[in-house]
Parts: C-alpha cells; sequence; structure tokens
C-alpha cells in the first residue's frame, strides 16, 4: 500500500534501555536533527526519557532497544519486549555487539566488580555482559556509539513507510574515500581500524585526522586476521592490536 | 501510607523512590538508583591512557565531554603533559557548549513538564508550539559547537584527545558557529524568562554548596574547591575533603563533606558561589531572579533549575568571546606514555566531577577512580526529600508524589553516571 | 581557401611558466578551475583560485579527476516530492558550471575516456554527459614516475598518446611548456601565443619521455593474461591474497579511476515529504554488492579480489580496452598493498 | 537530455494470487510507456523504496497495451509491492535488456524449460506462441510441489494451443497427477533432433545448468541454448556496475543469452 494515502493512526513506538550511558536515547531525543518530525510522526507510548508515563506493554509497532544486556531481569524484560513488538531493532554498540561495557567480559570479571565496590557486593546481580540478539530476534541493527545518523532516520522511515530497512554494511574506508581524506594507514601508518569498521558514522575519525577506533563495531564478515597483521607490520604489540579489537568488540573476539 | 515509583521517569537513567507515611510521620524513604553498574573503574584498568576518555564519555550519553575533559586533564597531570592555550580554549568551548545544551534538555524537556502538570513536553503541544521551535533551533545551535569542535558530532566526540584535538574547525565554519549563536540571543532569553516564570516550591536545604572557583573566571574546567561553608582546598586534596560510602539499596555510592554532611553540586552552587563572575547580562538577570550573593542564600534546591537558565545565557556570551579568539591550527603536543598519578576537578553540567588515575610506565592504567555530580548530590536528595515530604505532610498522596518527584528532577540527576 | 583562413592560427606553442600562468589565470573569468594542489603530503585535485596553488610536479593523487569531478562520489539523480496525489517526480537542474580540469594525467586522462565509454553509450548518463561538456580538459604528460606506475604497460602513459577526447595537452620542457590544443572547441575558444616548436623540440619531447621510460619498475606482461585467467580462476594466489590480505575495504576500487560501479539508493527524511533518490560510488569488493535473493555470486572474499583483478586487467571485450590505466593507485592505497600486477604475475608463472 | 532515471506511472488493474508469496499484477501503463518483449525486464519499484528488475510475465498485444509482472516477495521492493491493491499506482522504467532470440525459433523445435519463478519470462513466449512459427514447442516446467506452480489454470488452454506441457514437482502432494522429480529427468526423456533444437530456459541457476547439460548430452550445441540469469541491478542501463558477469553487462548485454556466450567466466554455475 503507498505509504501516502492518509494512515489511520500514527505507529506506536517504544524506546527501551538497558546497561549503558543513555546516548542512542538521548540521540534520539535529543541531538538528532529531524527531532521534531520523529516526535510528530511516532506515538511514543514508552520511551522514560521523553515520557514519564507510559505502557511498558506495548504493544508496539517499533521498539528501539539500546544497551547490554547485563543482568537476568534484563533478558525477561527484554523477551517481554519482543513478544509485544512488530519490529525490534537493536539500537547502538552496546546493543548490537556489546559496546564499552562489555569490556568487562575480557578480563577477569569478579575482579573487576570488585575493584568498584570494595564492600559487600549488596545488589549486585550482574552476569557476563551479552547483546540482545542471544536472547531474542532483533529485526535490524542500528549501529554505531552513538547511532548513526543515516541508519537511525532508516530505522524510522521504514516503520513509516511499511518496508524493509536497508542499514548500512560497507566499510568507513568506503565513506572516508567518500569524503576524500588521505588515507591514515597507508599515507602515516596509523593503526586506524577503518578496514574492518562498519560505516555509518560518515568516517568522522579519519576526517579529523584521527585512526578510527571502531565505534560503530566490526562490520559483518571484515577479515580481521588480516588487519591484525598489517597493525603487527606497522610495529604494535600483540596487546596493544587485542586492545584495539577489544574496545567495542570485546565479546565476538572473545569467544 | 506507602508510596513507590518504581521509575523515575524524563531523568537520565534508571532509578526510583519509596517511602511510607505512617500515623502522620515519614517512616521510609529511599532513593534507590538500580541503573545497572557497568564496572567503568575495573574496566579502565589495563587499557592505555590514551583510551580512557573515549571510555569514560560512555559513561553518560548528555555529558561525555565532561567526563572526557576530566579524564584528559587527571591523565595529562599523571603524564606531565602541558597543553597549549589555544587546546585549553577549545576545550572550554566544548565544555560550555556542552553545559548549555545540557540544562536545556534538563529544563525543557525533563523538568518543564512538572510545571505544567504533564508528563512529557510533547503534551505541551500545540499550546507551546513556540516553545518548542525554539527549543529545537537552539538545541541545534549549541551541538553545532559541540560538533565542530569534537570532530563531527556532539555525542562521544572524536577529536578531542589527551593533549588536544586532533583537528579544529576552520575559520569559515567557527565563523558560521558564530552567527548561529548571535541569532540564538533571543531565544535564550525566551527560555530563561519562561523558566523563571514558574512557581517554585518552597524548601530550605541544609546541604553544603560546593563549586569549583578560579580568580577571575566562572570556574568550569578547574578550579579550586569551594563551599559555602568554607571549604578551601586544590584537586588533590579531594581526597581529604570527602568521602564515599555504599549503600545497601542501591547500586550509587554516597558522597559527604568529611566532618559536616550533605552537598549539592550543579549548577545553583555555581551561579550561588561565583555570581560576581558570571558574564554582565547574566549576572543582571541573576538579581532579577532573585539570586542573592554571598553564603548561606538561595539555599531551595529547586532554585537549581533557574540557575540553569542563568548558566545557559552565561555560556551563550562566554561561547562567543571564545569563538573569536580561538584558532583553527591544530598542532598539540602529541602524549608519551610515563609513570604518574593524577586527579582533575570540573564543573560538569550536573556538578563537581571527579577523576583520578595511576598510569604505569607503558602507559597503561593500574588505578582509576571516578565520582560524579549526582553521587556528590545523592545525600543531599535524601535528606531534602524527607524534608520536603515531612513539610507537605497535609497534601494528598498524588501530590505528594508530584512534588517528590520535581524535587529529584530539580537536582537533574544523572543515574547512569552515578552508577557508571 | 578563402580570406579568413590565410591566417594561420597557432595550435602548438612553446611558453614560458609565467606566460602558461597568465593564459591559465585568464580562463578564471568564465571557468571553475580545478587543479592539483597540494604539496607536502599528497596533492589533490580541488577547486583553485589561482595559478600558484595548482602543483605542476605532483605526483598522482589518491582520488582520480575524472571519477571525482564526473561523476561525483555522491549524488541525487532525482527526487520526488510527496503529494496527496502521490510521489510526483521532479528532476534535479543538470550542472551547467564551465570548469577547466587541469593537469590531468596520460593515465587519468585515458580514464576519462574510458568512462566515457561507460556513461556516454547506449544509455548516456545525463549528469556525467552535461559535467563532461562543460569541463575542459587540459592534460599534463608526466614528469615523474612512480614504482607503482604501469601505464607503459598497457599504452596509456606516461606521455598521452590519444588524439582526442581532450582538449589541451601540456608537456613541461624544463624552461618551457609545450601546450598542444588537441580539440576543436578549444582550438576555436583559446588562443595560443608563443614559439611554434621545431623539430628540435619535438626531437626533446621524445627524448623526455624515453628517459622516464627507464624509471619504470614495473614489468609484467598485460597480454595473454585471458587464458590463464580463464583456465585457473581458483589459482591458489588469489585465495591466499584474498584470506590473508584483502580486508574488503574497497579502497582500491573508490580510488579507481576507471572503477565506475555505484548504488542507487533512496533518502527518505522522516518527515516524507521529499524523497531523494541518490547514487554513490560502490565497491564490488563488499560483501554484499552481488548478493540476491538465491545467494551470493562472490560468497568468498577470493571471488570478490578476483573480480576486481580480472576487471582491471583482463574483460577487454567490455569496452574494448583493458579496465586499468596503469595508475598504480589501487596498490598504493590498498591498506596491506595488494598488487594485481604481483597477482598476475603469480598467475603467469 | 531526458533523465532515463524519471520512472513512468502504472495503474495495477488486477491482482492474481499465484502460490504462496508468489502475485501476477496486471498493469495499465501511463501513455508513452514502451511495449516490451518476451524476456525483457523493467525496473519495478516505488519512491522510498528502490527498484527491482521484474521480467515481464506478460507482453503488451496488438489489442491492449496492458501487460504483467509476476512477483515473489523475498526483499525491500517485492515485499512492499506484494501489499498493493488494485488501483495503486506503481513506478517502472523500461523495458530493458535483450530478450529472447524470437526469430531464431522459426521452423525449430522450441524446447522451454522453466523452474519455479523461471516460467514468469517464459510465459510471453507461450502468449505468442502462434507468431514464433516453430515446428514444435515443448514446455517443461518445475516447482517444489503442487503449490508452488504458478500460472496454474493456464495450462490447460496452452495445451490446447498445441503446446506440449510436462510439469513435475520435488514433492508431490495428495491428487498429483503429473511427474515428479528434476526438470532435468523429463528433458532425458524427451526427443529431439539437436540440430532443429532450440532451448530457452529460465529458473535458478544450478537449475539451468543441469538443464543445459541434459540438452548438451543430446548433441544440441551451446549456442542453441538460451538462459536468463539473474543478477542484483540498481539501474537497468549497464552503468552502476553490480550485474557484471565476466564482460557482460547483464543487464543490457542480456538478461538473455545463449550458453555458449557464458561459459567459462567465473562467478557463475555455468
Ligand atoms: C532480469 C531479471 C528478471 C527478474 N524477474 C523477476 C520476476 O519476474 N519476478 C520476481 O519475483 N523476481 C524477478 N527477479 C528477481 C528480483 O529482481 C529480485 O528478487 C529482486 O531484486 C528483489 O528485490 P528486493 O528489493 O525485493 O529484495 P532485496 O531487498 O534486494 O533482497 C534480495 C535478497 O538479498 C538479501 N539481501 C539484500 N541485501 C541484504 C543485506 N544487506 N543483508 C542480508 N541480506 C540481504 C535479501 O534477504 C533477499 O534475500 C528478476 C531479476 C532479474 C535480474
Ligand atoms: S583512514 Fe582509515 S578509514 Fe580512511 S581509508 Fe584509511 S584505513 Fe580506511
Ligand atoms: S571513524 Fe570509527 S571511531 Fe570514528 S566515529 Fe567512525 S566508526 Fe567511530
Ligand atoms: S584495498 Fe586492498 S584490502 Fe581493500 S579491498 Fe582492495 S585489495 Fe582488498
Amino acid at each position: 500500500m503507498p505509504f501516502f494515502s492518509g494512515e489511520k493512526r500514527k505507529p506506536r513506538a517504544g524506546f527501551f534501555k538497558f546497561s549503558c550511558c543513555t546516548g542512542c536515547g538521548f540521540e534520539l531525543a535529543y541531538f538528532q536533527r529531524s527531532l521534531e518530525d520523529t516526535l510528530k510522526s511516532f506515538d511514543f507510548t514508552f520511551f522514560r526519557l521523553a515520557y514519564s508515563s507510559g505502557a511498558l506493554e506495548g504493544p508496539f509497532d517499533l521498539a528501539l532497544v539500546e544497551g547490554t544486556v547485563t543482568e537476568p531481569h534484563q533478558a525477561v524484560e527484554l523477551k517481554r519486549i519482543r513478544e509485544n513488538s512488530a519490529v525490534l531493532y537493536a539500537v547502538g554498540s552496546c546493543a548490537i555487539a556489546g559496546g564499552i561495557p562489555a569490556i568487562k567480559a575480557g578480563g577477569r570479571e569478579l575482579e573487576i566488580e570488585k575493584r568498584v565496590y570494595q564492600k559487600k557486593l549488596y545488589r549486585l546481580t550482574s552476569m557476563r555482559p551479552s547483546v540482545l540478539s542471544d536472547y531474542v530476534k532483533v529485526d535490524g541493527c542500528v549501529r554505531g556509539c552513538p547511532p548513526g545518523r543515516r541508519d537511525l532516520e532508516e530505522a524510522l522511515v521504514s516503520i513509516l513507510l511499511h518496508r524493509r530497512p536497508e542499514f548500512i554494511e560497507y566499510s568507513v574506508c568506503v565513506e572516508c574515500k567518500l569524503r576524500g581524506n588521505i588515507c591514515l594507514l597507508v599515507d602515516e601508518g596509523l593503526p586506524c581500524m577503518g578496514p574492518v569498521t562498519n560505516a555509518g558514522c560518515g568516517a568522522l575519525c579519519p576526517a579529523c585526522h584521527r585512526a578510527c577506533y571502531s565505534c560503530f563495531g566490526l562490520m559483518s564478515r571484515a577479515n580481521i586476521p588480516a588487519l591484525k597483521n598489517k597493525f603487527r607490520e606497522l610495529g604494535l604489540s600483540g596487546e596493544e592490536i587485542e586492545r584495539r579489537f577489544t574496545l567495542f568488540d570485546a565479546l565476538r573476539l572473545k569467544k | 501510607m506507602k508510596t513507590k515509583i518504581g521509575y523515575l521517569g524524563r531523568v537520565e537513567g534508571e532509578g526510583g523512590v519509596e517511602f511510607e507515611i505512617q500515623g502522620g510521620k515519614l517512616r521510609r524513604l529511599k532513593v534507590n538508583i538500580w541503573e545497572p553498574p557497568r564496572f567503568f573503574e575495573g574496566m579502565l584498568v589495563g587499557r592505555r591512557f590514551d583510551e580512557v576518555p573515549d571510555i569514560v564519555a560512555r559513561i553518560c550519553g548528555i555529558c561525555p565531554v565532561s567526563h572526557m575533559v576530566t579524564s584528559i586533564r587527571a591523565i595529562e597531570k599523571a603524564i606531565g603533559l602541558e597543553p597549549n592555550e589555544n587546546m585549553l580554549l577549545a576545550r572550554k568551548i566544548m565544555s560550555y557548549s556542552q553545559i548549555a545544551s545540557s540544562h536545556l534538555v534538563h529544563l525543557v524537556m525533563l523538568a518543564l513538564p512538572d510545571y505544567y502538570g504533564k508528563s512529557s513536553f510533547m503534551e505541551l503541544l500545540p499550546g507551546e508550539e513556540a516553545l518548542f521551535k525554539k527549543f529545537i533551533r537552539l538545541k541545534d545551535v549549541f551541538n553545532d559547537i559541540t560538533a565542530a569542535f569534537g570532530g563531527g558530532r556532539a555525542l562521544h566526540p572524536v577529536s578531542m584527545v589527551v593533549g588536544g584535538f586532533t583537528a579544529l574547525p576552520d575559520e569559515k565554519r567557527i565563523h558560521g558557529l558564530r552567527s548561529g549563536l548571535f541569532a540564538a540571543g533571543e531565544d535564550v532569553m525566551d527560555v530563561f524568562k519562561t523558566v523563571s516564570g514558574f512557581e517554585l516550591p518552597d524548601l530550605k536545604t541544609d546541604s553544603e554548596f560546593v563549586a569549583l572557583s578560579e580568580e577571575g573566571e566562572y570556574a568550569i574546567n578547574k578550579g579550586r574547591i569551594s563551599s559555602d561553608m568554607g571549604l578551601d582546598g586544590e584537586e588533590q586534596d579531594y581526597g581529604s575533603l570527602f568521602y564515599e560510602k555504599e549503600v545497601p539499596y542501591s547500586n550509587a555510592k554516597k558522597t559527604a563533606v568529611k566532618g559536616r554532611g550533605s552537598l549539592m553540586v550543579g549548577a545553583l552552587s555555581r551561579v550561588s558561589l561565583q555570581s560576581d563572575r558570571l558574564s554582565e547580562s547574566a549576572r543582571k538577570l541573576a538579581l532579577e531572579a532573585g539570586f542573592m550573593p554571598g553564603p548561606g542564600k538561595n539555599k531551595n534546591p529547586f532554585y537549581n533549575i533557574r540557575a540553569q537558565a542563568i548558566e545557559i545565557v552565561h555560556f551563550t556570551g562566554e561561547c562567543q568571546a571564545l569563538l573569536d579568539i580561538v584558532q583553527s591550527r591544530t598542532a598539540f603536543p602529541k602524549p608519551v606514555p610515563k609513570e604518574g598519578e593524577g586527579s582533575a576537578l570540573t564543573e560538569a553540567p550536573r556538578g563537581l566531577l571527579y577523576h583520578s588515575y595511576i598510569i604505569d610506565r607503558r602507559g597503561i592504567v593500574r588505578k582509576a577512580n571516578i565520582i560524579t555530580p549526582t553521587a556528590h548530590n545523592y545525600l543531599g536528595i535524601e535528606e531534602n526529600l524527607r524534608k520536603l515530604i515531612e513539610n507537605n505532610m497535609d497534601k494528598p498522596a498524588k501530590h505528594l508524589q508530584l512534588l517528590a518527584e520535581a524535587l529529584i528532577r530539580a537536582y537533574d540527576p544523572c543515574f547512569s553516571c552515578s552508577v557508571h | 581557401m578563402n580570406g579568413e583562413n590565410t591566417f594561420q592560427k597557432n595550435y602548438e606553442a612553446l611558453i614560458s611558466r609565467e606566460l602558461l600562468a597568465a593564459w591559465v589565470e585568464g580562463f578564471k573569468e568564465n571557468f571553475r578551475l580545478i587543479g592539483p594542489a597540494g604539496g607536502k603530503g599528497e596533492a589533490e585535485f580541488r577547486e583553485v583560485f589561482s595559478f600558484n596553488e595548482i602543483n605542476l610536479d605532483y605526483q598522482s593523487t589518491m582520488l582520480p579527476p575524472g571519477k571525482t569531478f564526473l561523476l561525483k562520489p555522491v549524488e541525487e539523480i532525482l527526487s520526488f516530492n510527496i503529494t496527496p496525489g502521490g510521489p510526483v517526480a521532479e528532476e534535479p537542474p543538470l550542472p551547467d558550471r564551465k570548469r577547466i580540469l587541469f593537469g590531468v594525467h596520460a593515465c587519468d586522462t585515458h580514464a576519462i575516456l574510458y568512462l566515457d565509454k561507460v556513461f556516454l553509450g547506449v544509455f548516456p548518463d545525463p549528469f556525467y554527459r552535461a559535467r563532461r561538456e562543460n569541463t575542459f580538459i587540459f592534460s599534463l604528460n608526466c614528469k615523474t614516475v612512480s614504482g607503482l606506475c604501469f601505464c607503459h604497460l598497457v599504452g596509456t602513459g606516461p606521455f598521452l598518446k590519444a588524439q582526442s577526447g581532450y582538449d589541451v595537452l601540456l608537456t613541461d620542457m624544463g624552461s618551457e611548456f609545450l601546450v598542444e590544443l588537441k580539440s576543436v572547441r578549444a582550438k576555436k575558444i583559446f588562443s595560443l601565443e608563443g614559439r611554434p616548436p621545431e623539430g628540435r623540440d619535438l626531437e626533446k619531447k621524445k627524448e623526455l619521455e624515453l628517459e622516464l621510460l627507464k624509471n619504470f619498475r614495473k614489468d609484467f606482461k598485460a597480454d595473454g593474461l585471458r587464458e590463464v585467467f580463464l583456465s585457473r580462476p581458483d589459482h591458489p594466489v588469489l585465495k591466499e591474497t584474498a584470506e590473508g590480505r584483502c580486508l574488503s575495504c574497497g579502497n582500491c576500487v573508490m580510488v579507481c579511476p576507471t572503477c565506475f560501479c555505484h548504488d542507487i539508493y533512496d533518502e527518505a527524511g522522516v518527515s516524507l515529504a521529499r524523497i531523494k533518490r541518490m547514487r554513490r560510488w560502490d565497491a564490488c569488493q563488499d560483501y554484499f554488492f552481488a548478493k540476491v535473493h538465491g545467494g551470493n555470486f562472490r560468497e568468498e572474499r577470493q571471488a570478490r579480489l578476483r573480480q576486481f583483478v580480472f576487471h582491471k586487467l583482463d574483460y577487454e571485450g567490455q569496452f574494448g580496452v583493458k579496465g586499468t590505466v596503469g595508475c598504480g593507485r589501487c596498490i598504493r592505497w590498498c591498506p596491506t598493498g595488494i598488487d594485481l600486477t604481483e597477482i598476475a604475475k603469480e598467475m603467469m608463472k | 537530455m531526458k533523465n532515463p532515471y524519471v520512472p513512468f506511472k502504472a495503474v495495477i488493474r488486477g491482482i492474481g494470487q499465484e502460490a504462496g508469496d508468489v502475485k501476477t499484477f496486471l498493469l495499465e501503463p501511463e501513455s508513452g510507456f514502451p511495449p516490451g518483449a518476451p524476456g525483457q525486464f523493467n525496473m519495478v519499484g516505488y519512491p522510498g523504496v528502490g527498484e527491482a528488475p521484474v521480467s515481464l510475465s506478460r507482453v503488451p498485444m496488438e489489442d491492449s497495451d496492458l501487460f504483467e509482472h509476476t512477483i515473489r516477495a523475498v526483499g525491500r521492493v517485492t515485499d512492499f509491492l506484494s501489499t498493493f491493491r488494485e488501483g495503486d499506482e506503481i513506478f517502472l522504467r523500461g523495458p530493458f535488456g535483450r530478450g529472447w532470440p524470437l526469430n531464431e525459433v522459426k521452423g525449430k523445435h522450441l524446447v522451454l524449460v522453466s523452474g519455479g519463478l523461471g516460467l514468469a519470462p517464459i510465459r510471453p513466449v507461450v502468449q505468442i506462441a502462434d507468431k514464433l512459427k516453430a515446428r514444435r514447442i515443448t514446455l517443461l516446467h518445475g516447482a517444489r510441489d503442487p503449490g508452488s506452480v504458478i500460472f496454474k489454470t493456464e495450462f490447460r488452454h496452452w495445451r490446447k494451443k498445441g503446446i506440449d506441457v510436462e510439469l513435475t514437482v520435488d514433492e508431490p502432494g495428495k491428487g498429483w497427477r503429473y511427474h515428479t522429480g528434476i526438470v532435468t529427468e523429463i528433458i532425458r526423456r524427451l526427443k529431439i533432433a539437436p540440430a532443429e533444437a532450440v532451448a530457452f530456459i529460465c529458473g535458478p541457476e544450478i537449475m539451468m545448468r543441469f538443464a543445459a547439460n541434459e540438452l548438451f548430452l543430446k548433441d544440441v550445441p551451446g549456442s542453441s541454448v538460451y538462459v536468463s540469469p539473474e543478477r542484483r541491478m540498481r539501474c537497468g542501463m549497464g552503468l552502476c556496475g553490480h550485474c557484471q558477469h565476466g564482460v557482460w553487462f547483464v543487464c543490457k548485454d542480456g538478461p538473455v543469452f545463449s550458453y555458449r556466450e557464458l561459459r567459462g567466466y567465473p562467478d557463475a554455475l555455468f
């Protein structure tokens, strides 16, 4: 059905947060450019950042979920959200790949926790960080930390238009070249993660003379060993290389 | 009567409040912050010093700049690196524009609906369409500034690193930002007028107002510790002036002034303690809005939102002045790892933020400690909430609940930060 | 012979650098000037506002001039206004700024001739065509070669041999520049003053080229690849290079001056007021490039790398010329230094 | 110069549910839309969604300029179109490509082999069968199961036209009266005089390969066997490069190729 023919009701959307910085929520509710259109085109029946009321139970035409799952109750809630949502997109590196909260999974976790809470760990119920797709079917990934503007818009538009989304799935290098940045990896030997990182940011870092640190996460089917080799040739130690690949993707690599 | 707000909406992060009134007495009161911990201080151990700003930015989605600047300064102290003047100017622009932006979110999106009796600012439409439009325009103006200096995005900026900035916007861009800011002047005043028009509930707090203070400047990115009760110290004295303790019902820790008690940090404390260093127009507005200079004044936490509105005016002017003098060139000292220890204090939008690191000779973090504004305010929030409820015991339950929520929001708490 | 043609016009002349500068500056009034600029790092083609900005000694640029300025990296090709009656197509205006693309090396000039075959063929692309028609190409014979250049092996350089398809050819002869007007339109609108070249000047030009030819490092047999390629499409060198080194990052094909592949996609803002149909350079090294419902024709990384190597070095049947012009960019800008000529050599062994 | 990316509109005049997720749309284009030939395709789509190549499953005839597209919902564009109703408008550009070599069939034994949705581009050939002057026409069609056979109601009519129709499915259900198994087995049993045969094959790539092989075993030359491969396409005009197969642009040099033209290039099953 053509989408302009007059919707009877606005799509109902829910925004949910697990363990994270709430940045994705802020990107949606504050930083993005088409905020006004977004808020007017959707009926956010659950969005704690913008509404103090709201029905957690749904039903939702669109559920956007940010954050890493680090506590058992979150997994339960996630499943409930899934059951009540027609479409569920994971938003941000935390929800998709583990992101920064998953760094913990790279070390000895209890030790890490003890560094923070010296006394008895009163309420602590934390578990190994995990991603949404470990528990439920995810219909799409809005990558980035914070999520990329283009993909975030794609997520929203896909609901308004009733069509499948097409999220960006190529390397940061492609965007980097579209911008005409001189390649830092080739020209200056900086350990840029661009070749294995999913695009969507617009190659921000190389454009400001900084090696990509992979905040959009690894792209699917990236040739990780090949870039590690390259970094070794540049003189990086094994530890330094490992750190680069575990900043936002500790889960994927620690299997 | 038992009141439980399991999940407080329109605040950053996850927390709730519970209280129980029995026989005209407040029996129990808890602000429980159940935002799940991510163990940042634990995760940072083993990472290299130059990764720290990017990691700590992710503590919070609304004040990443503050965490970055604070960690950068602490690390620069640890490795003995002096950034150049232009880098410091650019850093100020980042902080100032972010504070203005964060205040704007809080005032319009989070706090304002309380004063209209609504659950969301979206429900204010269509009546307040004009205000909404102004909000949209203003947020873009401030975010553009943070984004331009931050390498393309305001949220988790990329160009700000230990030592300085990997790139700064060119003259043309800076010029564009300046004109954007200039055009926003009127909108800023209108937001101020709207906010200062709210009738605020009565409450007198005993919390000590703590803020940084610096000769000749409205201190944000660095300064001495000062308070309205005479506290005075350097950054490195932080540990001897405050203490932190864990609470059984919450993932956040509570901080207090040693030997005294609760403290309040944030816009209200800053405006109260540094009123004479506000820009002229902001100072005038502050006086008009009822802010009195001097210790022991302005001690109503609800005033915090007015103070935020004043700060938006102040930082609009400050950003303009800085954009006039900041330069586009980027040469900055490249950091080299060195063994050392460093701590830094800055004023985040929500108040005093403390980062401290021990770094080994290879540049690896051995110990990290982060204490956030909301942790500083936590004890005071509970104390004042208790007071507020006791003062209004006669009010209907619904009203009491709304009042309680409004007070918590007035502090502009950030639970993600507080737990981290 | 009638009266006006008895006056011989100068179509070739030797002029000093100063005169060349003045000559080019003179065009600024009517043309946007785009040339290789910047020097300490990598030169890049961009709009310049004075002749002084142009770096006549540049070796290569990361992005090729033709592809960047004739087929823009990202471009709107159509838009739709959403009206109550449905979407209504609206054509974006065709570019009509007159431009000079100055200092295009021989290989890059050949690359433009290649793009012409793609975009001005059976289905001409209106945007490419408009830009092409409004762009005067001033080619520049190379002064230096890099270790990665192999134009000499594929007949595209280092001195430009093509006789048409561009407007002006410049050769740095040391103290002077040899300027040759090559197109009818150039002869019509540009006037040249200066010393007409004599026999010994043309002799010198030849010598310069011969001198330059000595500096090439690359050698592989560009002919006869066809049989090898088609008989051993699964040669181990492809698999080893793909798995061991290729990042599928797409840098090689993005910087390639003849890679013309692009994606077409729709951009719709949340307001749904207007939909823009866009195109942007695409990379066949990307996993999804050849994916269809039934499967992916280049599922393996090796297949994607092979497509790149074969398309550049073989597949002449497509447009009658090789897909490569020997500029060496894909080698230079591949993060792991994958070299298609080395792959070809290995396969020929 | 006219912008070739500007699509035409066409109104849906009828929708037939073929099987499961396959629908046939009867379309009336706005004036000026060129008629297509069997084997050609249009870029079909909708603004904001995109375009996808879809074969003509019926071509305009003298008496009407209506044509048909038979579409399986498998992705972004096709899913979207599958929700359209009669009276809705769709957008299309075309027709593109080189269709079936109809002038080569005169006096020959035309063997049409199709698998699944591959019958869609074959159907217009059947539609104009009487004009082809072929000596004989055989249509072999294979599908997964009886439920997924498309154009079910038309086979009877085709037989009446004198076409030999053989149907086969992989998984027969109750009441299936035709063959069981893959199409190649029927080809094996078919009587063919190799010099007189011309074959048009369309279906999944692996099926096309096996079917062609079977014909080669019967000594039909590669130059008489035509296939229509599927590739990703964005423009339909040989510009976007997505459909390249060896030296060919499937969109403009094809989609119909003789087997001989395709043989040898990697990245295909040929
Ligand atoms: C000449 C020709 C004629 C054709 N004729 C017909 C016809 O008559 N009828 C018909 O139904 N079809 C026909 N097709 C096939 C049809 O064009 C494709 O099925 C169509 O392109 C699908 O487009 P789409 O946008 O709906 O799907 P797309 O969204 O493009 O998806 C296609 C497939 O690729 C997968 N995919 C795409 N992108 C991604 C990604 N990023 N990640 C994971 N998976 C991905 C999808 O899951 C799906 O399986 C023809 C094709 C050609 C070349
Ligand atoms: S700078 Fe980084 S992202 Fe850009 S092309 Fe080079 S490797 Fe890729
Ligand atoms: S370049 Fe890399 S690190 Fe920088 S914003 Fe993009 S994905 Fe993130
Ligand atoms: S640039 Fe190199 S690594 Fe990247 S896709 Fe091309 S050949 Fe592979």
